[in-house]
């Protein structure tokens, strides 16, 4: 066993963990946080993805031993209470959820992609979030999403 | 095989003495590739050196012949990366076209080399740039070429003790291409792929690099197309000639294959999108 | 050299279990002392929506503010059997027992008054005059058994329709496909409710791409050899274009408020409309699915 | 109209979008243990011993059990209640349940699973539709390895091919595929309160899991709640039961929560697949652009288990026409048993496998009589009024025309 300690949505968790647990098995099952959901356990469909020091993992192809020190964001650090990010907004608005299994995935890697490039062109949108699978969808109203989402936040951006 | 401890060293002579003291150890090294592994319960070492922490590792760095390119930096560093695109327009189109965001952020140049996976993306073009790999252990250091590396590997596969710590990649005013073809248009795995670089002189080849991958054991390089290529125009790349010399290399490779017929025509129109985005890139080398 | 094709296909579907097997739906509505409504049904969400079109549906029978219309939906012990979230049958089976529960909470409602401002009020006056506040909606689709040997007699309805447009590009050196545009239009009576159509549609043009040029499950005496997602492959983000999804629509009488199922049919003109347009665009018709590079490399040089 | 036709946020989206949407995973109990149960690794033969003893003994195992220890029916079926929820002695398909095992974390489950030794006595299987249809083959179904036949005659097809100008006869082949939906099964079995066993899982049809819960539990429908969670994403493959009854029976003998839970591999190998179809398609057309014949022979391999098999090709043989008008058909479908894993219902069910054939067959025709082939489907489509094959009249809704003309107008295509 060691003693890992890491940042999940801006609060510290240290625990002792067996080097094999992977970052999805302590989140979910340490942490209690369920809004990651696991999909292949190997990488191919994004579910599982979160936000590890401002870039996008797959939680089930990286160690939590090896995340040790770092800052994750889940789904559930990305509102703020009851107050919904644009990206949650705009996906509601297009009608970009139906099972909403890659949901939290792809609004992370949307979030990742936006906060490094919010004018992100379609074809960069779509390589934004082209590591989580959508079964559903067939991705055309989580690419308007997105596009509502880049106006919603630079409105809110010129607000300020 | 159970995992007793695990290991996250802050430098290069760190990690070599672990690997040197715990006999059965493993380098993690990004681990997209090693925790597919471990999934399966396979190749579970006891002792697990994970090589993130160490920033030397991390680094691309220019040299007044050579690009030198840490073994850690992650796909997603070399995408960005304005040495690189300035450089070698092959590794940079390889990368984008390598898995998917998320394996970006966490595969590494160096494990991609190492795990060595028959459709491995980054080897053919480091084989086709001349690359050379670094090899370092407690009391050793080697230079291997890409090349040399597969080609023999029997012999100069990477020892128990040592690390993969960079890759030389030689400066040359040549242009470099690299296509591959998968199944789909993200988290593609190679059926075929092709890495190239060449000197042109006034629509006058020079010099000519082509490697192969997924289409063999380990990517290769085609020596005879490279030789017969040595000053024609560069259209001649595009003609039957030297396609079929590329069909036949094929060919043999993989006669037994299921795959043949199809891998054998297939490879002239990789070759060709590799070799078109070589002399598109040609406004900026 | 890539070369650009066009392709066509249309497609008729008959929804429900059909065949004369008991397809049978059933709803509870039921006005509650607070003052909501709440509709006890087993619509299962498998993420179509199906959830939501009862809401709306519901809404539109009872003609009150949606905020005070609640589905109760996923505990076998608050309602009764709707049968299966498949064959495209809850939007017309399941919509026709709430759309049958809800006309008949309504018309009580409006024996307790015509008038219709206050709910709570209302409970307490349907309960005053031994009104029934909780009524039961049933629907039973009518097909007929065929016969084994003639084929004979009317194995479904509704029946819907559609039809798709599909641009590909073929590249005649690698045989890769990479579909350009799709154009769905589809006839499913009524749409309840525009958005999640759209969705339905677009998300079945996208498993279509996948069963047009890449599914496939190889199995080898009995053994599955791809057995995830890095074998098994389905169509990314850069799979697939921007669809554009249509919806003409031919109100179906028997449907609730005139709508027909939709799900499945959406997915169909897919593959054989790129199939068709391979064939237009470089000569060459594919017989077997999927059109893999390696297939369609082959069938051009083999035509060559 | 105030709700119908308008775009009302669906209710469910803000515990999807906010991670907060509880799937059966993401349930947990106190003192809850994990179950699963070994997969047979053959495709036909004989379980002739499992060394269940050894296996009670490894740490962490709680339970072991086989299928003498289920209460009441061993076995399901959407129709035929074929499908062994635990193996008794004949394995037909590789994935059939052999034992179930139950531990009390998931590290002793998984360890279990890879220590348990079976012992077969292996048959020699029947893998393709051709084989299966041998008159020496065995016989994988129910006395025969014919599932279901279906005819479909209308007209005289003789006369009908002799009014053709122009003839295409074809082979098509689909393929099997897989749903693939992102949630993996999972269930999780409790009591409640009330002492009626409660299953929570994501389904398709969730009395209908209540009836096979109870079934093999031997207790009444009643004693049996089925709590259908957020659903991540089905297309057919949560019709079949797959962990439900595995869930209920670990719950009902161990008087404990228990959590089953697949990889996406066990997802693949366990739930049914699309039916690879063989389509044999003989099309004639008048010099008119009408279609006047159709003689179509589809095979379907059904696998080893009749699931929704019978359904899916009469689907297939009730659309093999394709939405048009022909006046001469014979067609015959058939579902054929074999080893291979087992087909059912996945999305359009039959009717996606078809029009492959139909709609290839449509552009051959339409070039042979150099017409567009956009116009070809429209001078022979469906009307209100129109007989499909089976007889049926078409008397309302019969929207294709329509679609047709949008798709001409978008196109600019003069039909």
């Amino acid at each position: 066993m060691i003693e890992v300690t890491l940042k999940i949505n801006g609060k510290m968790y240290t625990r002792k963990i067996n080097p094999m647990l992977r970052l999805i098995d302590f989140i979910r099952d340490e942490i209690k946080l369920k809004g990651t959901k696991e999909g292949c356990g190997e990488g191919e469909c994004g579910a599982c993805t979160v936000i590890m020091n401002g870039k996008t993992v797959n939680s089930c192809l990286v160690l939590a031993a090896s995340a040790n020190g770092a800052e994750i964001t889940t789904i559930e650090g990305l509102s703020n209470g009851d107050h919904l990010h644009p990206i949650q907004e705009a996906f509601i608005e297009v009608g970009a959820v139906q099972c909403g299994y890659c949901i939290p995935g792809m609004i992370l890697s949307t979030k990742a992609l936006l906060d490094e490039n919010l004018d992100a062109t379609e074809a960069q949108i779509k390589e934004g979030i082209s590591g989580n699978l959508c079964r559903c969808t067939g991705y055309t109203k989580i690419v308007e999403g997105v596009k509502i989402a880049q106006k919603k936040i630079i409105n809110s951006q010129e607000g300020d | 095989m159970k995992l007793l401890s695990f290991f996250q060293p802050n430098n290069i002579d760190e990690a070599k003495v672990l690997l040197s003291k715990y006999e059965n150890s493993k380098l993690l090294a990004g681990g997209t590739d090693l925790l597919l592994d471990f999934k399966k319960d396979m190749n579970v070492p006891q002792y697990l050196i994970d090589l993130s922490k160490i920033l030397e590792l991390k680094s691309i760095v220019e040299n007044e012949s050579d690009i030198t390119i840490g073994s850690m930096v992650t796909f997603t560093q070399v995408k960005g990366n304005k040495l690189i695109k300035d450089n070698f327009n092959s590794i940079i189109l390889c990368a984008k076209s390598m898995g998917s965001p998320q394996i970006r952020n966490v595969a590494t140049i160096g494990g991609n080399i190492i795990n060595g996976a028959v459709a491995a993306d980054i080897v053919p073009c480091v084989i086709s740039l001349d690359g050379i790999l670094v090899f370092e252990s407690i009391d050793t250091l080697r230079e291997v070429r890409c090349e040399d590396y597969f080609r023999n590997n029997s012999i100069e596969k990477i020892k128990g003790n040592e690390i993969l710590t960079k890759i030389i990649i030689p400066k040359r005013p040549w242009l470099s291409g690299y296509y591959k073809l998968g199944k789909r248009n993200s988290l593609a795995i190679a059926r075929a792929n092709t890495a190239l670089s060449l000197s042109i002189e006034e629509n006058i080849i020079k010099d000519l690099r082509v490697c192969l991958g997924a289409v063999g054991k380990f990517p290769f390089r085609v020596n005879e197309l490279e030789s017969r290529a040595v000053g024609k125009i560069v259209e001649w790349l595009f003609d039957d000639e030297a396609l079929n010399i590329l069909e036949n290399t094929v060919y043999e490779s993989i006669k037994e294959r299921k795959t043949m017929p199809f891998k054998r025509n297939a490879i002239k129109g990789v070759f060709k999108n590799a070799l078109l985005s070589a002399v598109e890139s040609g406004g900026n080398k | 050299m890539k070369k650009r094709g066009v392709g066509f296909a249309s497609i008729f579907y008959g929804t429900g279990y059909g065949n004369g097997f008991p397809d049978e739906s059933r709803a509870t509505a039921e006005i509650k002392e607070d003052g909501s409504i709440i509709i006890y049904v087993g619509v299962s969400d498998v993420g179509s929506g199906g959830l939501s079109i009862m809401w709306q549906i519901a809404i539109e029978t009872l003609g009150v503010n949606k905020e005070f219309v609640k589905i109760k939906h996923n505990n076998t012990s608050m309602m009764h059997d709707s049968g299966t979230a498949a064959a495209s049958r809850q939007t017309y089976n399941t919509g026709n027992a709430v759309l049958d529960a809800c006309s008949k909470l309504k018309k009580n409602m409006m024996l307790a008054s015509e008038e219709v401002t206050n709910l709570k009020v209302l409970y307490k006056q349907m309960v005053t005059k031994r009104i029934e506040t909780r009524v039961e909606g049933y629907f039973k689709a009518t097909t007929k058994e065929v016969n084994l040997e003639t084929g004979q007699g009317n194995p479904y309805w509704p029946y819907t329709f559609g039809a798709q447009m599909v641009t590909v590009e073929v590249d005649d050196e690698t045989g890769k496909v990479d579909i350009l545009d799709i154009v769905s239009v589809n006839d499913a009576g009524k749409i309840v409710n525009p958005v999640l159509a759209a969705g339905q549609a677009i998300g079945g043009c996208a498993m279509g791409i996948g069963y047009a040029i890449m599914e496939e499950v190889f199995v080898n005496k009995g053994e599955i050899k791809n057995r995830n997602f890095s074998n098994y492959i389905i169509p990314t983000s850069k799979d697939v274009p921007n669809i554009k999804s249509y919806f003409v629509e031919d109100i179906e009488g028997t449907g609730p408020y005139g709508a027909k199922g939709l799900g499945e049919p959406v997915m169909i003109p897919t593959a054989p409309a790129i199939i068709n347009a391979i064939y237009d665009a470089v000569g060459v018709r594919i017989y077997d699915l999927p059109a893999t590079c390696d297939k369609v490399l082959l069938a051009i040089k083999n035509n060559a | 109209m105030q709700a119908v036709g308008v775009n009302y946020t669906r209710p469910d989206v803000y515990g999807k979008i906010s991670g907060k949407a509880v799937y059966p995973d993401d349930i947990e109990f106190e003192g809850m243990l994990y179950a699963g149960v070994k997969r047979s690794t053959i495709a036909y033969g004989k379980v002739l011993s499992i060394n269940i003893d050894e296996i009670k003994q490894l740490p962490g195992v709680e339970y072991v059990i086989d299928y003498t220890m289920i209460p009441g029916a061993i076995s399901h079926g959407v129709i035929f209640k074929d499908i062994p929820i635990l193996v008794k002695d004949i394995v037909k398909r590789i994935g059939d349940c052999l034992i179930l095992i139950v531990t009390n974390d998931k590290e002793s489950l998984k360890n279990a699973l890879k220590q348990v030794k079976v012992e077969y006595e292996e048959y020699e299987g029947v893998f393709t539709v051709d084989d299966a249809l041998k008159e020496d083959a065995p016989i994988i179904g129910d006395g025969s390895n014919i599932l279901y036949d279906i005819k479909i005659k209308a007209g005289n097809i003789d006369e009908g091919f002799k009014e053709a100008l122009h003839i295409t006869e074809n082979l098509y082949c689909s393929q099997m595929t897989e749903h693939a939906f992102l949630q993996p099964e999972a269930a999780v079995a409790c009591y409640d309160d009330d002492g009626t066993l409660k299953v929570y899982v994501a389904t398709q049809y969730p009395h209908y899991d209540r009836e096979e819960v109870a079934r093999c539990l031997n207790v009444s429908e009643d004693k049996v709640k089925i709590i259908n969670t957020t659903i991540g994403g089905a297309f057919g493959a949560r019709e079949d039961i797959n962990p439900q009854c595995h869930a209920a029976i670990a719950t009902y003998i161990s008087k404990k929560p228990v959590k089953v839970l697949y990889t996406r591999e066990e997802s693949i190998i366990s739930h049914s697949k699309r039916h690879p179809m063989k389509m044999h398609y003989k099309t004639g057309v008048t010099k008119d652009g009408k279609l006047c014949a159709l003689k179509a022979r589809i095979y379907g391999d059904t696998g080893a288990y009749a699931s929704w098999g019978m359904n899916v090709l009469r689907k297939a043989a009730v659309h093999a026409t394709g939405p048009y008008v022909i006046p001469n058909v014979d067609i015959q479908a058939l579902a054929v048993y074999t080893n291979n894993p087992y087909s059912g219902a996945m999305r359009g069910f039959g009717a996606t496998q078809v029009p492959l054939a139909s709609e290839s067959q449509m552009d051959i025709l339409a070039e042979k009589l150099n017409m567009h082939p956009l116009k070809f489907r429209y001078i022979n489509s469906f009307e209100v009024g129109s007989n499909t094959a089976t007889g049926q009249k078409l008397v309302s809704s019969v929207g294709i025309k329509k679609c047709i003309e949008k798709i001409a107008e978008i196109a600019e295509i003069k039909l």
